[in-house]
């Protein structure tokens, strides 16, 4: 199992039945592919759809519905479709359950850094600074280092997304939960160290007496 | 009747130098017969109010490859490079603004409020020289209304009135600058007649929209 | 011809062709009844619906349609129904090209108050502030005096709707504009002299040297 | 399908004292069987925050008659005598909101915005004991976002999964009252299979609806 399934994996444990989810691009939409049996969670897309589905085939997409990367996607039955004000009032007002996010840098206040490196990627922020503010939950699911460069810092050097602390961060390595103590490192990957999730962090982590391995959605 | 107008006679309403906001969310939903129009007429020095600059060559996107844009209002520029190396260039202006905190200020313009209240962008480079208001214990950027003097709106349907429908996530930004442009001109898929589009499906009413571009147009 | 028809009749010379129009209840809705030819004008009412029409036949009501005093109503081909927010949007926006509002009181600054009388009449404002803060032109259409009290004070003595100045004062006696200098007497009803304007006016009046009869629509 | 639920239950989770969001605007598109549960079951001291108060024995006017309403937050009561009675002899706390500021409260606290700034009401009473923040060289008062335990909700159609739509103007404040109660409780006057309401057709979303009340109540 390569890295971005195993993460994919175990953030869809995260997700409840009904919940209102909004995967960002890239490694969080692999999560939709793993919900777990009997959890039939709505995906939201920023540009205004609840009820978003990956197309099965190419030929089924119409140019009218597609997702925030501009990709046609489907919809299922019962899916709603709205204007952006709509959208993010749904975000900012509470009523997103689950934002899944990837990252670029998260500090020991659970703080992430993901929508700019100054001088080299100003990609601007999208729906990103909303739906970090504003989701119910955050889990940031993301590699733990980067380049061989650790990612969960004592502090962002990149500009913070948000202010707020996010909910979960899991990488191929590890989940850790940013709490107001500090990250504590809830579980395992298989086969990983608690002291090569250290040696992998910059940030210090707060290691309970016992550190499960990771559950993942079959 | 009377605000069926060509998409050349449309775009030659728009001087250089205007600012345009412009429907559509990486080229889905934009109107695309007034950006080719604007482009073919060589508008310069527009001031774009979007969501993103979509992809080199498409929607949004061509308006930047022609370099007409001075100015871009938008939350996201990351997956056209041209803009991005325009930017760089210092040949266009662009500020970034988080997308639901955009939407929501272009709403504030077409709806008589005086700005935006949001927690988003708090504490981030975003807040940078903006007034805040704490509420309730929590603090709120105020952020100021956006209007501009062209609002450039695709439809699906719109009726001989000018009665604007949308389709999925066509939809997006296009009914809120339909309410907060000086002077609205829509583009639509298809054109029926008055009573085709039920009331409650209408969701951008005639009276806003001033101009509807002909279904058929020709250039002379 | 009655008082109310008189003023109905004049302020719908004041309505252009395609203008967006809010008539509050009582007497202005009686303005639409008298629309010149070749206006068309779109009536929103506040509950949220531009397009509504008066019913021909009462047994042609729908208990989904009506207008703001609860009243069925019939709306025309081409009708946009909304939410409240939108409606009130279109308000506050400048989308609405006039509303015609009854009046209590208008003073010598143009200010109208029309929503209370302290310690007998609390209705609340409803629509009322709104349209008067938001709406392009407001006009106000009422009769002169009250039980041989004048309405057009030096100053209201009632609770204002908004510090808006409005734009015109329609009774069955003149027509007057409220301006930067004062309220200057436009137009009088046939038959009707300065003098007897000035008797019926608390608030001083600019006299313009040629002072037309009103017109009035068909 | 497990948010269906009876009327008799829905109002059974209300309990007194609680803020209710009503829809509707002189009773129409108000959820009548739901405000006859609460009568029937005697819900006491509640906060109402609605458009109005209808009529005498018609809509929200069978609560205010019930003496059930300790406070209402409402733009109009003019028309409900009741309603002026039980406020003058200081039974029932009614505070007085302009229509479009209301409507803009109740929305802000459903999407989750620090407030609204308008200008109307500035230099009235409304204005009284408010802050105010001036943009652009115009005065806006800074008015609170409003939100409730509850809201009772009136749709036209409901699907099977909570999706509601509504027809033309009945549905006034429901559409933001649904999204600014922490439990939703719908009323629809049909409820059909999911997919016959088409997504844009969909003007509130099932997610933020709890509970759907039958078709068919039973009390027992």
């Amino acid at each position: 199992m390569d890295e971005k399934t195993l993460i994919a994996r175990r953030v869809a444990l995260e997700l409840a039945d009904g919940n209102l989810v909004n995967l960002g691009i890239g490694l969080p939409t692999l999560v939709a592919q793993y919900l777990p049996p009997g959890v039939c969670a709505f995906f939201q897309s920023e540009n205004g759809i609840i009820g978003m589905e990956a197309l099965t085939e190419p030929w089924l997409g119409t140019d009218n519905l597609t997702d925030a990367g501009g990709k046609p996607i489907g919809a299922v039955p019962g899916a709603a479709a709205f204007d952006s004000a709509m959208s993010f009032g749904l975000i900012r007002g509470g009523h997103l359950d689950v934002t899944v996010l990837g990252g670029l840098q998260v500090d020991a206040w659970g703080q992430l850094a993901n929508w700019m490196v100054p001088g080299k990627m100003v990609p601007g922020m999208g729906g990103a600074m909303d739906l970090v503010t504003g989701a119910r939950r955050v889990i940031v699911a993301m590699t733990h280092t980067a380049r061989g460069q650790a990612k969960i810092l004592r502090r962002c050097t990149l500009p913070l997304t948000s202010v707020r602390r996010v909910d979960l961060v899991v990488t191929e390595l590890a989940v850790i939960e940013p709490t107001e103590d500090g990250l504590v490192l809830r579980e395992l990957a298989p086969g990983v160290t608690v002291e090569a999730v250290i040696a992998a962090t910059e940030a210090e982590l707060i290691i309970p007496g016992n550190i499960p391995v990771m559950a993942m959605a079959a | 009747m009377k605000k069926v107008i060509t998409v050349a006679d449309a775009v030659a309403l728009i001087p250089d130098g205007a600012s345009v906001m412009i429907g559509g969310f990486m080229g889905v939903g934009t109107p695309s017969r007034l950006i080719d129009e604007l482009v073919s007429q060589g508008k310069r020095r527009l001031t774009v109010i979007a969501n993103d600059t979509a992809l080199t060559g498409i929607g949004i996107g061509k308006l930047i490859d022609a370099g007409l844009v001075e100015r871009v209002i938008a939350s996201h520029i990351g997956l056209n490079p041209e803009t991005q190396r325009q930017m760089i260039t210092g040949e266009l202006m662009v500020e970034l603004v988080p997308q639901g905190t955009l939407i929501e200020r272009i709403r504030a313009g077409g709806f008589g409020l005086g700005g935006v209240l949001t927690a988003t962008g708090v504490g981030t480079v975003v807040a940078e020289g903006k007034p805040t208001l704490e509420i309730g214990g929590v603090l709120f950027l105020v952020e100021t209304p956006l209007k501009a003097d062209f609002a450039l709106v695709a439809a699906r349907q719109a009726d001989h009135s000018g009665n604007l429908s949308y389709a999925l996530t066509a939809r997006n930004f296009n009914p809120l600058i339909a309410m907060a442009g000086a002077r609205v001109i829509a583009e639509a898929e298809d054109i029926v007649p008055i009573g085709v589009i039920p009331p409650d499906a209408v969701i951008t009413p005639s009276v806003v929209v001033d101009y509807l571009i002909a279904k058929e147009c020709r250039h002379g």
